[in-house]
């Protein structure tokens, strides 16, 4: 599938989760311990060989772009395609930073158009999948669709408090109605906000919304050419985590440690990300670890029990971490006790601590922070 | 339109590595695995990286397969430079001409044209069986100061260890006046750690005096730096103190993969000043499931660890399933251990598979040997496996 | 010199050369039939083994993030170090668009702190020539100096007519004065904005600036050290061409026809860009060109002396082209005469064209322009 | 964990061409300069690149320095890539064994493992001695519809050249019923290009029986083809139409070279949508002094001219001196022509010297013979160099 290329909306939903995108974008959130978000869609790209990615960001985009690099753990250094970081004021007549995905698109018309693949898959940053964008594009291509979005099947119970877009379709699959926020009940087509479409389709759609002083993408452009354009559904059937809160970021991060989603999301993919070339994870004679995800890097003491482990944690002796993310390079002093906590970055826990908080209600610890 | 390098790199990395038996039926000794995620020549390449030094050629001419594919664009170790960078240098023809190379000195000869074309000052010769960090740009400020012409790194060995090494005599200023290839008696316990640095047109000199002399095993230890002394070139021992092992038996390979385990180990490879880079597996992070039972051991990206780990080294993407029990044991990537099965010191080669309930190796003691399966090898349900066999499936 | 990280300034200047500048940053104005400005202070930068460089931008940037791409034509694509694009929002602090040289230093504020190289060489886009910050950097340390400034001498009468800052220095060497504009004649000291200095001293001057509100780090944190710190000069005693404006772009553009002068820039150094795999040029049969530089992938039908050709330019049979500028993919009709004009990229002269402006006033003919 | 690719090329780079004579002495023939910034292995490289085949393996055991360091990691032609990309395979030992390529089937055999752990379904060979521009996805294209096991890219030549080449005998469809080699009085004028595609298991095993059979030359042509067609595989010739030259000799790379020059050239290099990339030199855009005169000919980067220039091919960097002549001639990088020398009808290798006043080579007609300056070699001031003669500066 050389003729797709991709764009990653690095920023669209960072307001849902305030605490982890204070200095990042919702693309940069560690995740899993061991990648960013982004990893996800960037690695679906190359597995689905799409190899011109163009990465959207508006702001706080400092970290993301350490993190991606020239693109290389990607195999995205090229000469022609590979990555292209498109951050806000890059050409001429962007005059403001963008605050909807209309806007963003806006801002990179002249990217949209200087390409020369014929398909666009375009995606957010909060997706937890393994989705294979080839396979989607053949069913677009074989439904004649001019506009494919890919679906999860929800519980309505399920939806975010807010953004949730719900497509109706028919027997065939194509898209009847789209409905933004409903009230529903039982299962729903929840929309991914992954949609493919091409290029040369998304360049009149956003040229035209340009002249009609349009504002929202899928409200006033998608949902509006239900009638007019061919837009089908397309059932992302594995394994589909949205990360729409800190409460949703802590859930779907648990719910990893199940094994048989472990497996669906890495061992049948190849997830990419930087290499931080740590040592292997050292256990001392004294630690005890149980159903834990433990990336490269750490030493372990004490207990560790239903948790994720970044790279380069240290638990110290006598302490016991139970229902915890810490996130890289968390040093966790002697004789602390852990549980349902979420630390950021080089977060410094002294000896003797007890931070408790409960599953409904995770605790939050701030990058650089020393308790 | 002009470039040139301070120093240039050679690493000779051409060795069969017979005393691994098993571990080297299909891949060149610098490629072996050790310590959970490296392989042997990313402690070289890591050096030279770590000490400035961007240019490095790598001979080889044995199985480079595995090692070709592990170096590939030299990107893990930031080494894909468009000037300069790793490349790997195997054998050629030339016209009226067609040599596999013969001794160390000749691998360097026939690759003159590679050093030549990025003129470099300085040639730094290392070799890929050794386990050590090193700031080689220590030892080439030493040698520059020294006004030597040719400067040999150094480590002392206890006394009774000298008859296994080449012994270098030398004064308190490093000068050498004397080799001795393991000597019976020796007179000092410097011995060499086969890491030389020569000023650049010193060498072309001696290798194209050596190439000519038919009598010559074309090696550096035995002809080319003995001719050197002979004929009176400055030549300075430069004293290493450090970690420093060969890993060149399966006993040597083991203890120094050891010496990373416990409270404070002899060998640390977690400084971040001098990071070991090496080609990061693809790979989530490892799982201790339920049942794990993991103590005084290192576990690498995407193992899976239900059963009991104990003073152990796992490579990537190992898996021991719920009842088995790996002990004093190095278990390399993609291995299988089944459900209870045993492990006892043991070496584990890539992708074998440990039957159910098999029993593989012997407790250790002093008197055990160590037990060896062999790369893609599959220990059948219930068998066992003695202390000290080396089983390997393939035979070319 | 590994242990100097550099500082690249892409957008200081810009409204010194409005013409080139609509579209993109100073940096990225082609020059010399294949080059970029950027170019030059890049490959001075990878010439002296300075293989972290950061390249701050503020608007107009996509057309310079195009040409460096991951950097691996500057040998700087690299998981240590490398290039690190520095656009606008990149990180939480920033809230508006800088404008000053200070204010761009505040905004990478933590970049500067983050690298672990012990000097920063900070360098405009503006400056052509071959310099070696590796000799500037030993001179540095030898003089004990706080902050090294290169400056180049001039005749007064040859200073643009703004942002011209003269250095006095004492026998030392040592500036013992830095003046704004001043009138004076003769032989002066033109400062280059190239600056050597500790990464920890120019930390803390920016930290300070910013506790003390300043804005303009030369006017306001250089020369008012000259009594506390010790600041040095460094005469650069090559070729050393400075673009303040359009015709000072031609000017020196034409300088370089001069084959000592070519030499000094391009044979003695190494002058990097973006690999654009051009076939080689082709004459025809009635070709005949005359001291001019002519960049690769050219088809030259016509008459062509003192000019500059840049990549993919034609120049069809019976055109005279002569004392012109043509940037790349200029199309030149039949019959056409050229003379003293200076084309933007893409822009086609239909057959039979006379355009015709003079040495002390070339014209300027917009980017994509049919005429 | 698991990848592949579709489609593996493999570049049989190792010919030493020697009817190229003094242009081989020190590289391989791929590396032979070409069209004033490529070599020739641009040509098959681009051609992969531009076809969506990102995997090659370059295989070479002749003097491959040259090749290797034009090839370098890769970055050129986008093919540095992290799974994939380009690699030079050279001969290697094995345990038990160590052997030079033999045939061109056995070089294939001996890299077996490299193209296995890409387990693709298609390889494609190819050979490094053409100049084309070829979309091998249209040959694959043609390849899976016909539903054959292997494909030969084949080229209708003029009856009278059918005996210098391999002859296929196919029906409108492309169903191959036989081969001639070098038929004296062919069937048919359908010449083998060289290029093949085979379904990968097909290919691994005829050559595994090929290896085994000590009788065969372990070569395509005469050997795997032919066995293939024996016992019955589905065997098809894809037409080619296009520029296609076989430049083996001193004279066809001289004609393919000028091949580009004129109005409409018969190769043209200047299409942007089939690019031939190339490692480009460092240098800035040619200078044309106050005395210049050129016509009809090609100018790379970086060369001074202040002479006079006609009918020729200048590669980067060569200087052409006030006074000086270069007519009919193929100037390679870093030449010099100095005052008032005259070159004619010559191929002129690179960083040669033509001293002043010097007279090389004679005025192009049907009896001229080209004259070749070597690599390196230079014409002293005033010297005579006779028509067909072939200077080279050394002999290895």
């Amino acid at each position: 599938m050389s003729n797709a290329m991709g764009i990653i909306f690095s920023n669209i939903h960072d307001s849902d989760v305030p605490e982890l995108t204070q200095n990042r974008t919702l693309g940069s959130i560690p995740f899993c311990g061991r990648y960013r978000l982004v990893d996800f869609a960037l690695s679906n790209m190359v597995n689905s060989d799409i190899t011109k990615v163009g990465l959207i960001t508006k702001s706080n985009y400092q970290s993301l772009m350490d993190h991606v690099g020239s693109g290389k753990d990607w195999d995205l250094a090229r000469r022609h395609g590979g990555l292209h970081m498109l951050p806000p004021f890059g050409v001429e007549e962007n005059t403001s930073l963008y605050n909807t995905r209309l806007e963003a698109l806006k801002n990179i018309i002249g990217f949209i158009e200087k390409s020369n693949e014929q398909y666009v898959v375009m995606t957010d940053c909060d997706l937890v999948c393994n989705m294979d964008y080839d396979a989607i594009l053949k069913t677009h291509i074989k439904n004649g669709a001019d506009i494919t979005l890919v679906y999860g099947m929800a519980n309505a119970k399920d939806m975010s408090p807010t953004n949730n877009i719900v497509l109706k379709t028919d027997d065939d699959g194509r898209v009847a109605d789209i409905l933004f926020n409903p009230r529903a009940q039982g299962e729903i087509k929840l929309f991914a906000n992954v949609f493919i479409l091409k290029r040369n389709l998304l360049y009149n759609l956003v040229k035209d919304a340009i002249s009609h002083n349009k504002h929202h993408f899928s409200a006033e452009i998608i949902a509006q050419s239900v009638g007019s354009l061919r837009i089908f559904g397309y059932e992302h059937k594995g394994y589909l985590a949205k990360i729409t809160s800190l409460q949703s970021y802590y859930d779907k991060s648990m719910e990893l440690l199940d094994r048989s989603k472990m497996k669906e999301v890495f061992e049948n993919n190849n997830v990419y990300t930087k290499i931080r070339d740590s040592a292997p994870t050292k256990y001392s004679a004294g630690a005890k670890v149980k159903n834990s995800l433990i990336a490269d890097g750490c030493v372990i003491e004490g207990e560790v029990e239903n948790s994720i482990l970044f790279r380069g944690v240290k638990v110290s002796r006598g302490s016991v971490i139970k229902n915890s993310i810490l996130m890289q390079d968390t040093i966790i002093g002697e004789k602390c006790f852990i549980n349902c906590i979420i630390t950021d970055k080089n977060v410094i826990v002294t000896d003797g601590r007890n931070l408790s908080g409960c599953d409904v209600n995770p605790f939050y610890i701030r990058k650089f922070s020393k308790l | 339109m002009y470039r040139k390098k301070e120093c240039v790199a050679m690493l000779l990395a051409g060795g069969q590595g017979s005393r691994l038996y098993a571990l080297t039926t299909k891949i060149a000794k610098p490629a072996v695995s050790f310590g959970g995620k490296y392989r042997i020549i990313d402690f070289p390449l890591s050096n030279c990286v770590n000490s400035g030094i961007d240019t490095v050629g790598v001979l080889t001419q044995y199985q480079p397969l595995v090692l070709n594919e592990y170096i590939g664009n030299g990107a893990p170790w930031d080494l894909d430079r468009a000037y300069g960078g790793v490349h790997i240098l195997s054998p050629y023809q030339a016209k009226g001409r067609s040599d596999w190379y013969k001794g160390t000195a000749n691998a360097i000869y026939q690759n003159l044209y590679f050093i030549k074309s990025f003129d470099p000052d300085y040639v730094l010769i290392l070799s890929g069986d050794h386990i050590y960090k090193m700031d080689y740009s220590h030892m080439l400020e030493f040698h520059k100061e020294s006004g030597a012409d040719c400067t040999i790194a150094a480590i002392q060995v206890p006394w009774e260890d000298t008859s296994r090494f080449g012994i270098i005599n030398s004064d308190e200023k490093g000068r050498i006046s004397g080799f001795e290839e393991k000597p019976k008696n020796a007179t000092s316990n410097l011995a060499s750690m086969g890491i030389y640095i020569f000023n650049a047109k010193k060498l072309y000199a001696y290798l194209e005096t050596d190439s000519k002399d038919k009598a010559s095993d074309n090696d550096f230890g035995k002809n080319v730096l003995p001719a050197m002394l002979a004929a009176g070139e400055n030549m300075f021992a430069y004293t290493f103190e450090g970690y420093w092992k060969d890993v060149g038996t399966i006993d040597s390979l083991y203890e120094a993969n050891m010496d990373l385990l416990g409270e404070s180990p002899t060998l640390d490879l977690t400084d971040r000043n001098w990071r070991i880079h090496s080609r990061n597996p693809i790979a989530p992070p490892h799982y201790a499931g339920e049942n794990a039972k993991i103590s005084n051991s290192i576990i690498s990206l995407g193992c899976i660890i239900d059963g009991v780990v104990e003073n152990s080294i796992l490579s990537a993407g190992v898996t021991v399933k719920k009842g088995a029990v790996v002990k004093d044991s190095i278990i390399l990537s993609g291995a299988e251990i089944c459900e209870n099965a045993e492990v006892n010191y043991s070496l584990i080669d890539e992708n074998s598979h440990i039957g159910v309930g098999a029993k593989v190796g012997v407790e250790k003691d002093k008197k055990a040997k160590i037990t060896v399966i062999g790369r893609d090898y599959g220990v059948p349900d219930g068998d066992v496996v003695n202390g000290g066999e080396i089983l390997d499936s393939c035979e070319a």
